[in-house]
């Protein structure tokens, strides 16, 4: 791969590298570049945040035949900074009869475990805070601990709302979890890896959605889903539904501790969408055809992280789109979806996907001239 | 603490599987799926997937070419200059005075007893006329704005249409006492009695 | 020099959440305490490059039985409420086992102190190692082991939506089949 | 039926009055209104209203009754007492579902208590309130009821008077809930409740055990105050019951008043009356059909709904002045002519609300989560529609006949022509569809009638002052929500004696617990929905 780049960072980054290594000592060297991964880390998650949020806003009124933020700035696009603002200004209200341990500590759960899994993606070439081996199951890991958040919140704000909101929540994510991991280790089947860089890097000619084509479509749809029902968003948003339980776990708190609430739920929306980019559809990694190098050229002048970004925001667009088609679902039926549907299908869909790589029947195995990476 | 007896029971619920409502075993009637009722469970199962599919696909179908309709937001500041208020809007109870800073109000009360809620306070005062005669004028005529429930009673009563509703419609102030209105301007006076007009004319344009 | 600070800060970590966990008076918070243990041993893993090891801390400890417990403690009466430990004998017995498991552990590490250093500074262990002993039927693999746990948590599982069920079977006689 | 109720109470006084009036002593109401309710041919099994009265010396309890299969057909039962200060009358909740919430507010207000009736705590007022406030002696000094700004726990404890089988009346208390009962309030502020509606409400796990329904926080004393108001002055006050049909409403209540008066409306009046009527219900529908969705957690549908609305809103706007208070209805005609280009507009509407009706259909009605959530969810059997008195799309949805344009055709309503909607499933998804089919149903009516609106005058001569012949006058309507009923009593003055409104929202509301119970807590707010009540509607 021997293609220029122009406007990739990984120069920028490795002279960084060199630069720390050549004058410091080792553990200076770590140790800078590390404050300095979770500076760029949390800078990230929170403007990400913010454009997320805008962009909600914005599409939402869209689809709701409205206008959306058009008051601060050109199209209203510092609305979510003042609203940053506002909420960090705002007051925290001390609430009587909370265990006040608890309470606080509820919103640190599920912030860490969205910039744990935030940290594992890929966002370009050379732009992963965290690539372990075990990629994918960090993700799982990751992410498996807000939920611990929300019950804490929900138990400790000693609301009856915030309790259901909390309790259902449980349930609906130990469901929901189940499937998605399900899903994601269905294309682990298929790539042979679990290391997040080396899944986008298979997927050079052939995204994993084409290239297990039927088993793992089916995949991306669950994973879609399920992720979405992690998220608690969309028609799945029944721990907060503000039709019965006005805000559900996250009714007594207020300025920036709800913040954090806020700020998990749309990075969670980001962080599924994006690992749903990086599994199925072929990640930072530009459109490649086997054989056009001069397409190929043009494509890699587009910087990864441009390509990242824009698969993203398709499944985002996706999601909104569900949210503000759909109503709520009920519990019963929510759990109906996940043990009655989706966990059969996908049983037998991790099933199928065996078979299909043992039979050697995806793409790369079919047209080995025009998707497989080694020839 | 009673909240834990009921969270026990939701834990029960959750596993409990007669809760749980068959839904589609019977089609409502306008249902457009096919006809599930007589078939084996399997394709029951399947079917019913393709439905609910392709039912949330024609909803998404709908929100997606709404995104690239026309938006309906008016911007209400904005369109100041092009927002049209229909001509019969009830917004803010006037007396027209003409050009002589005359009005056509003769102080008679009709408004203010036909008020079901004491909006209108109409004040007379009784002057001597040039020629010796005692007559009652209007003084003051006081609406209040904040109580107002703009029913036009004191509008279609009014012997001698001395007032009608006008479209200001940005009526909202800080202060309550702002909200109430003297109608009649300082120094007017009952307009001469001219040839009279049909009675009706200005209350239904 | 980075990997002893941190190592340092997590072995605190735990010792002190460890003391909380038994001596907190309120059975959530000690279970919160557990998990913040539970998360610091996971943290050793990952400075011992055990990412695999670390993951599965995180998802089975950290994600399931914590959340199990947080959500069973939350059925249980009154788990925001202080409780008082009357039975002494109780408390003595536990410092035993405590006691006692303390020295087995000790004994077993001082025992293996050099098979353990040379673990810690092996390889990185490969994913696919790991899948093929778990798949595997020859000798030191485990596929045997792996179906009868499975099944086990199978008769598990089918047991425990009996009980759940049998709860409500009073209030909610049978009505026609149950499909 | 006089043989029918000459048998049951030989010393019954029957009247002809604008209804048949028949008067009966406390004792032998009873046994009259059940020889009524279990008649072979034509049980008169619907209470259309339950009036209190306070006749000066005596108070009493008026009755409407009706028949579920012949609407047209109706009876006024009058019991009363001449106890003032321990006034006691016979329930008949045991026949009547919808008496109960009824009784509890003649209680709240007249002081009467209904011997058998087994909840009767006070309903719109608190326990503790001093009076009773449409009695004619009422003290209405603010001193003895002041504002207070503590907490007042809800007490769960009503009082009861029970009759045993040898006549003998003993007081007693039950619990409304259980002392283990897992209690969540929805409302009074909660965003799903339509208005500041109050239910307390017991779960077991996500199920709903039991409902109690608490109102009044937005209670203005209407009927009150008309009773010092001109007949003119109270016509405002009807825009403000059941906001969202205001035309409707007031439609009742100055056809009511033209019919007592003896004033022959105009025909172009008329015309312009059952339009704007029709195009009050497509409004109502629409905000119902937006709140549903909305209920169900759809918010892009609320929006949808209201966006459509609003080129009701323009016409109304540009007719009358007003969009949510139309002010339209006068006493002998309407208020304001049709502007010029009223014609145009409608009839650019009703192809527009057809499109957007095939829309929402593709858009929400087959929607497999919304399936989920309405169908056979919240059923509502016929048998109990009519106990409850649930009319309109509502009771409609479980297959009762119940359309008051149908069974007692008024204004325009005989001469055009129209479907009435019915369904026989009962459930939220039929209630559901009902609404949407009417909104065709009530275009198809303005269809017909928007080109034909005769030349003419807009207002009959009516007197400067109104006097009503003595007498009790009854006039109801098909509201967006249901029977809207008016009653009038007059003592031949300017003001009325008693007025009292039938609210449809109310039978709405008393039906919620019966229909909410062993559904899931999510439900219930979408069953709310479904029923579509308005709570100033309730608290007149």
């Amino acid at each position: 791969m021997n293609y220029s780049q122009p406007l990739e960072l990984t120069g920028i980054i490795s002279t960084l590298d060199t630069f720390f290594r050549n004058n410091l000592t080792p553990f200076w060297a770590t140790f800078i570049e590390g404050a300095l991964i979770l500076i760029a880390i949390l800078a990230a998650y929170a403007i990400i945040a913010l454009a997320l949020i805008y962009i909600e806003r914005k599409i939402t009124a869209f689809f709701q035949s409205r206008l959306g933020p058009n008051r601060l700035g050109k199209y209203g696009v510092i609305q979510s900074i003042a609203d940053m603002v506002k909420i960090l200004i705002k007051e925290i209200i001390q609430i009587n009869d909370v265990d006040k341990f608890l309470f606080y500590a509820a919103p640190f759960f599920v912030i860490i475990s969205s910039v744990l899994t935030f940290g594992a993606i890929p966002f370009g070439m050379g732009l992963q805070a965290v690539d372990f081996k075990i990629g994918i199951i960090y993700v799982i890991a990751a992410s498996s601990l807000g939920v611990i958040g929300v019950l804490l919140a929900g138990w400790s704000s000693n609301n009856k709302y915030s309790m259901i909101g909390a309790m259902r929540s449980g349930a609906q994510f130990v469901s929901y979890e189940l499937s998605a991991a399900f899903s994601l280790m269905t294309i682990v089947v298929l790539s042979g890896t679990m290391q997040l860089s080396e899944i986008v890097e298979n997927q050079r000619y052939a995204w994993n959605l084409f290239n297990g084509h039927i088993p793992a479509m089916i995949a991306f749809v669950i994973y879609l889903i399920s992720g979405h029902a992690e998220t608690n968003r969309g028609p799945f948003d029944l721990p907060e539904a503000e039709g019965e339980l006005t805000a559900g776990y996250h009714t007594e708190y207020s300025g920036l501790q709800f913040g954090f609430f806020y700020l998990a739920e749309y990075l969670n929306m980001f962080i599924i969408a994006a690992v749903a980019t990086t599994v199925f559809l072929g990640g930072w990694m530009p459109i490649q055809i086997k054989g056009l190098d001069a397409f190929n050229q043009v494509m890699w002048y587009i910087p990864s992280y441009v390509w990242f970004f824009a698969k993203t925001g398709v499944l985002i667009f996706l999601s909104l789109w569900v949210r503000w088609s759909f109503p709520r679902m009920r519990i019963d039926l929510l759990l109906n979806l996940e043990w009655k549907y989706l966990l059969p299908i996908n049983l037998v869909n991790i099933l199928l996907m065996v078979l299909m790589v043992l039979a050697g029947w995806t793409l790369s195995d079919w047209f080995p001239g025009l998707f497989a990476i080694a020839p | 603490m009673l909240k834990f007896h009921f969270i026990r029971k939701i834990f029960f619920i959750l596993l409990d599987t007669n809760n749980f409502k068959i839904t589609q075993n019977i089609p409502p009637s306008g249902f457009r799926g096919a006809d599930i009722n007589n078939m084996n469970p399997f394709i029951k199962y399947i079917s019913g997937i393709f439905t609910a599919v392709k039912s949330l696909l024609g909803g998404m179908l709908v929100t997606w070419r709404e995104l690239w309709r026309k938006k309906v937001t008016m911007q209400y500041p904005e369109n100041r200059d092009t927002l049209v208020i229909s001509d019969r809007w009830r917004s803010e109870l006037t007396m027209p005075h003409d050009e002589n800073n005359e009005h056509a109000c003769t102080a008679c009360g009709i408004c203010m007893i036909n008020c079901p809620n004491g909006t209108i306070n109409v004040i007379s005062k009784t002057i001597e006329t040039e020629d010796g005669k005692k007559k009652k004028i209007l003084d003051k005529h006081i609406w209040d704005y904040g109580m107002c429930t703009f029913c036009n009673l004191c509008v279609i009563t009014c012997p001698s249409d001395a007032i009608i509703f006008n479209n200001d419609f940005e009526g909202a102030m800080f202060d309550r006492s702002k909200l109430v209105h003297q109608l009649n301007k300082p120094g007017s006076k009952l307009r001469e009695k001219k040839p009279l007009t049909p009675k009706g004319e200005q209350k239904a344009p | 020099m980075a990997q002893q600070i941190i190592f340092y800060i997590l072995a605190l970590a735990i010792a002190v959440f460890s003391i909380l966990a038994v001596t907190s008076k309120r059975v959530i918070r000690s279970a919160t305490y557990l998990l913040f243990v539970l998360l610091a041993t996971a943290g050793l893993f990952l400075l011992l490059n055990y990412h695999y090891l670390f993951a599965v801390q995180v998802t089975v400890y950290a994600g399931g039985i914590m959340v199990l417990f947080i959500m069973s403690i939350f059925l249980t009466h009154k788990p925001g409420d202080q409780f008082i430990t009357r039975m002494s004998w109780k408390v003595r017995s536990s410092a035993f086992l405590a006691v006692a498991g303390l020295v087995l552990c000790g004994y077993i590490i001082v025992k293996n102190v050099t098979r353990v250093y040379s673990y810690i500074n092996g390889n990185e262990l490969q994913m696919q190692d790991l899948g093929t002993t778990m798949m595997g039927t020859e000798k030191y693999q485990y596929l045997l082991p792996f179906e009868v746990i499975s099944v086990l948590l199978l008769a598990c599982i089918i047991g425990a939506i009996l009980i759940a069920r049998k709860e409500k079977s009073p209030m909610n006689p049978p009505q026609g089949d149950m499909d | 039926m006089k043989d029918i109720i000459l048998k049951a109470v030989p010393d019954a006084v029957i009247e002809e009055k604008q209804k048949l009036t028949v008067t009966v002593e406390p004792k032998q109401l009873h046994p009259l209104i059940k020889a009524l309710y279990s008649n072979k041919e034509l049980p008169f099994d619907y209470l259309i209203n339950l009036i209190g009265m306070d006749w000066g010396e005596k108070l009493g309890v008026m009755y409407l009754l009706s028949s579920s299969a012949d609407m047209s057909r109706e009876v006024v039962i009058i019991t009363s007492t001449d106890d003032r200060q321990n006034p006691l009358l016979y329930s008949i909740t045991d026949m009547y579902e919808a008496a109960h919430l009824n009784e509890r507010e003649v209680y709240a207000m007249f002081g009467i208590r209904f011997i058998n009736n087994p909840d009767m705590r006070r309903f719109l007022l608190d326990d503790d309130w001093n009076g009773f406030p449409l009695r004619k002696d009422y003290d209405a000094d603010s001193r003895l009821n002041p504002i207070t700004i503590v907490n007042k726990e809800i007490k769960d404890i009503a009082p009861f008077i029970m009759e045993d089988a040898d006549g003998k009346l003993t007081e007693g208390t039950t619990r409304i809930f259980d002392e283990n009962d897992y209690i969540i309030n929805i409302g009074p502020q909660h965003p799903s409740t339509h208005g500041v509606m109050h239910f307390r409400t017991s779960l077991d796990g996500e199920i709903v055990k039991k409902i109690d329904v608490n109102s009044g926080y937005i209670h203005r004393g209407i009927e009150k105050l008309c009773e010092n108001m001109t007949y003119p002055q109270i016509l405002h006050f009807t825009d403000r019951l059941d906001y969202l049909s205001a035309s409707i409403n007031r439609h009742a209540l100055c056809m009511c008043i033209e019919k007592a008066a003896e004033i022959e409306v105009p025909a172009r009046a008329e015309y312009i009356r059952v339009i704007m009527d029709e195009l009050n219900r497509i409004s109502s529908h629409l905000i119902a059909w937006s709140a549903h969705c909305n209920d169900l957690g759809a918010t892009t549908a609320f929006i949808y709904g209201v966006r459509e609305r609003e080129h009701v809103l323009d016409i109304f706007d540009k007719t009358c002045g007003g969009r949510l208070i139309v002010n339209q209805n006068v006493v002998g005609g309407v208020m304001f002519d049709i502007y010029p280009d009223f014609q145009k507009d409608v009839k650019a509407f009703i192809p527009y609300m057809r499109e957007k009706l095939v829309e929402y259909d593709d858009f929400f009605s087959h929607n497999a989560i919304a399936l989920g959530r309405m169908v056979k969810i919240g059923n509502l059997t016929r048998e109990d529609a009519i106990s409850y008195a649930v009319t309109g799309p509502a009771g409609r949805g479980s297959g009762w006949s119940c359309d008051v344009r149908k069974h007692k055709p008024y204004s325009l309503y005989d001469k055009v022509d129209f479907r009435e909607i019915i369904r026989n499933e009962g459930d939220s998804y039929a209630r559901y569809m009902n609404r949407l089919d009417e909104i065709e149903e009530s275009l198809h009516i303005i269809e017909q009638l928007v080109d034909n609106i005769p030349e003419g005058e807009i207002l009959a001569k009516v007197k400067p002052i109104i006097r009503l012949p003595e007498g009790q006058y009854f006039q109801s309507v098909e509201a967006g929500k249901g029977e809207f009923g008016v009653f009038i009593e007059s003592r031949g003055d300017k003001n009325p004696y008693r007025v009292k409104f039938r609210s449809p929202s109310l039978a709405a509301v008393s039906a919620m617990p019966l229909i909410c119970r062993d559904e899931k807590l999510t439900d219930f707010i979408g069953i709310g929905g479904s029923m579509d009540y308005v709570i100033p509607d309730i608290d007149r």
